[in-house]
């Protein structure tokens, strides 16, 4: 099971030559993380498209692939991406052993007649290929085809209505949920959009202030006008908190004028 | 050429859901294409008089120019609602969204989070709605308003307080089932009040997944 | 007359957001009125004629008629919205197409084609989007859902039926050489590469379409 030379994939090649001496693996203290690699393997759409990849790398034709060629690739790749500790996908590894299996029963030594009778144990394996590698195609068919808000746009004129009104839509609670975890899920990709994580009945309080302060015709309100004795204990919590988290962002100003006098709390002067 | 520029703003006109100033229409071509405010003008002085025979017209309104519906046709027109509901854009429910958990928060702030422009249109929608108000303006320059949610927002959704929604850091591991159309729901006397709890994370709705089962059809 | 049943559905067409049927324009006309098909499919004819020169056209897609710019102005068109328009991930088209060819499909199917689980993520993505839905449950142990595209799929992608979309490539006869291991072992320097042929490619079946379009008519 030694590779050809002259046909080296590019993953075979050493990392990384040191001293003139080739470094196979990833040092574990490694400082800089290989994200080129990483990325590269992560484009990977599961243990199919890896094979596809793999046996176009080495212009072999699918329809008649060399398991024995295959199987050693495939496993150093999914050796690779267990060494950068990426996290590996069951299928990878089902894949691992269906190829060891079908490579195991390539090498048992077979009669004419046998070969005849049983399905060649690659069979199996190229049918999922094509298959997959047509609806992999018909995936950048799809992609390329004209599409709204990218190819097309819809040409529409603006209808005045006076007469009747327009229904208002229904709105389901996890409709907006389900939105928001979409916003979510893209903010991750950005860390620049830190999203707060206060307790919801605080960013409701701190609305409730600022509103009370905007709603009041006085500029100041004395600060224990924003507390009720009947909110008990947890209401008065939440309130200052709210009280510091609005300063702390700017949006008021806590004041006194001496020791032991009121304190206020107003609006950022303007 | 002037054909092209022509051309170029009756589609731009046609894809724009607001009123497009000339400003906004030069602003569609590159540098060394764009055209003067005269050859604007021109082009849609030569729209207004192509269309002017038809059911549609070229009207200036104070933020610029739009194509609307003759109102002589509103009679039949008005039929195409008459049964179907709007619905709200995914770009309008994020904004609430957003202002439902990260408020007070200003239109910048918005869209910050979202990566993208948020609509005045959305706002004015919301406003409308009156599920959002403006309950201040934060001091940095341009004084942005501030927006925060209704008690009429809650009243919809059912919830006593914003405290009964989902907290934010249990929010992507709740399983939510889109309904297979945000349209077919329970109609607005009951909105799904999912009331998720912090300790009970997965619990997808059963009124969801009988809505799903809903819409069973037999195979050919 | 004749000029005013066009311009009724010029004017409704231009204000609708979504596809209008025939059936749709015909609602809009009160019962004298009523025109009947073939006068609303004249009409219509008459409309594309008089875009044909235009910047915007009118086309048909699963749902209906619709007006819409003219593919050549959508880089000038894109300007108006700062917002890019989305990049799907290759895991949700290859999903979207398994879907679309293999209708109506279960998510272990989907898996068994593809290799890899399917995340929950894409397959709410493509419901939310409305492109895909489920049609009902394949009746085997678990039950599990059984998805199908939905029409406004085919009106996104601007497609009158599923036999629009572009072929499937054939699958190819495997024909194995049982000693091309050992040759390719010992450093065969000549590799065939053979591709799966782009020109035999195969229309989906006829009966196939067939029990597809039922699918999509039924009723939501």
């Amino acid at each position: 099971m030694d590779s050809t030379p002259n046909n080296v994939v590019p993953i075979q090649q050493p990392l990384a030559l040191v001293d003139g001496k080739p470094f196979q693996q990833l040092p574990d203290d490694l400082y800089i993380p290989p994200d080129a690699l990483e990325v590269f393997l992560e484009t990977f759409e599961g243990p199919l498209d890896l094979l596809l990849y793999l046996i176009k790398n080495q212009n072999m034709d699918v329809l008649n692939i060399s398991v024995l060629k295959i199987t050693e690739q495939y496993i150093e790749y999914i050796e690779m991406m267990q060494n950068l500790r990426m996290e590996l996908a069951a299928e990878y590894l089902v894949m691992a052993a269906m190829l060891a299996e079908i490579k195991s029963k390539m090498l048992l030594p077979r009669t004419v007649e046998e070969l005849e009778e049983e399905e060649d144990p690659r069979a199996e394996l190229i049918r999922r290929l094509q298959e997959y590698e047509r609806f992999k195609r018909a995936a950048d068919d799809i992609d390329k085809m004209p599409r709204l808000y990218r190819d097309n746009f819809l040409a529409t004129a603006e209808w005045v209505v006076d007469k009747i009104d327009k229904p208002l839509p229904d709105v389901e609670l996890d409709a907006v949920l389900l939105a928001f975890q979409e916003v979510l899920k893209r903010a991750e990709k950005f860390s620049s959009h830190h999203i707060q994580r206060e307790p919801l009945s605080v960013r409701e309080r701190m609305s409730r202030v600022l509103a009370k302060l905007n709603d009041d015709s006085e500029a100041f309100l004395a600060f224990h006008r924003f507390f009720t004795a009947e909110e008990g204990r947890q209401g008065v919590v939440v309130t200052f908190l709210a009280i510091l988290e609005l300063c702390r962002e700017g949006l008021i100003d806590i004041v006194q004028g001496e020791s032991q006098s009121e304190v206020w709390v107003k609006p950022i002067a303007e | 050429m002037e054909k092209e520029i022509k051309d170029i703003i009756e589609a731009s006109l046609f894809a724009s859901n607001e009123p497009l100033s000339i400003t906004e229409l030069q602003s569609l071509f590159l540098l060394e294409d764009k055209p003067d405010k005269h050859r604007v003008q021109d082009a849609l002085g030569v729209l207004q008089d192509e269309y002017s025979e038809k059911s549609i017209e070229l009207v200036e309104t104070a933020s610029g120019f739009r194509f609307q519906v003759k109102s002589k046709y509103s009679t039949w027109v008005a039929r195409l609602w008459e049964e179907k509901p709007v619905k709200y854009s995914r770009a309008l429910l994020e904004t609430l969204a957003i202002i439902a958990y990260q408020q007070p928060a200003t239109r910048g702030e918005i869209e910050d989070i979202r990566g993208v422009a948020v609509s005045t249109n959305i706002m004015r929608t919301l406003q409308e709605r009156e599920w959002v108000r403006v309950i201040g303006h934060k001091e940095v320059p341009g004084r942005p308003a501030l927006y925060a949610t209704t008690r009429q927002f809650l009243d919809y959704f059912n919830l006593q307080s914003l405290a009964d929604l989902p907290p934010l850091a249990n929010l992507m591991d709740i399983n939510l089932t889109p309904t297979s159309d945000i349209q077919l729901n329970l109609g607005d006397d009951s909105p799904t009040n999912i009331d998720v709890n912090e300790d009970e994370k997965e619990r997808p709705t059963e009124q969801h997944s009988q809505n799903i089962q809903q819409v069973e059809t037999e195979p050919t």
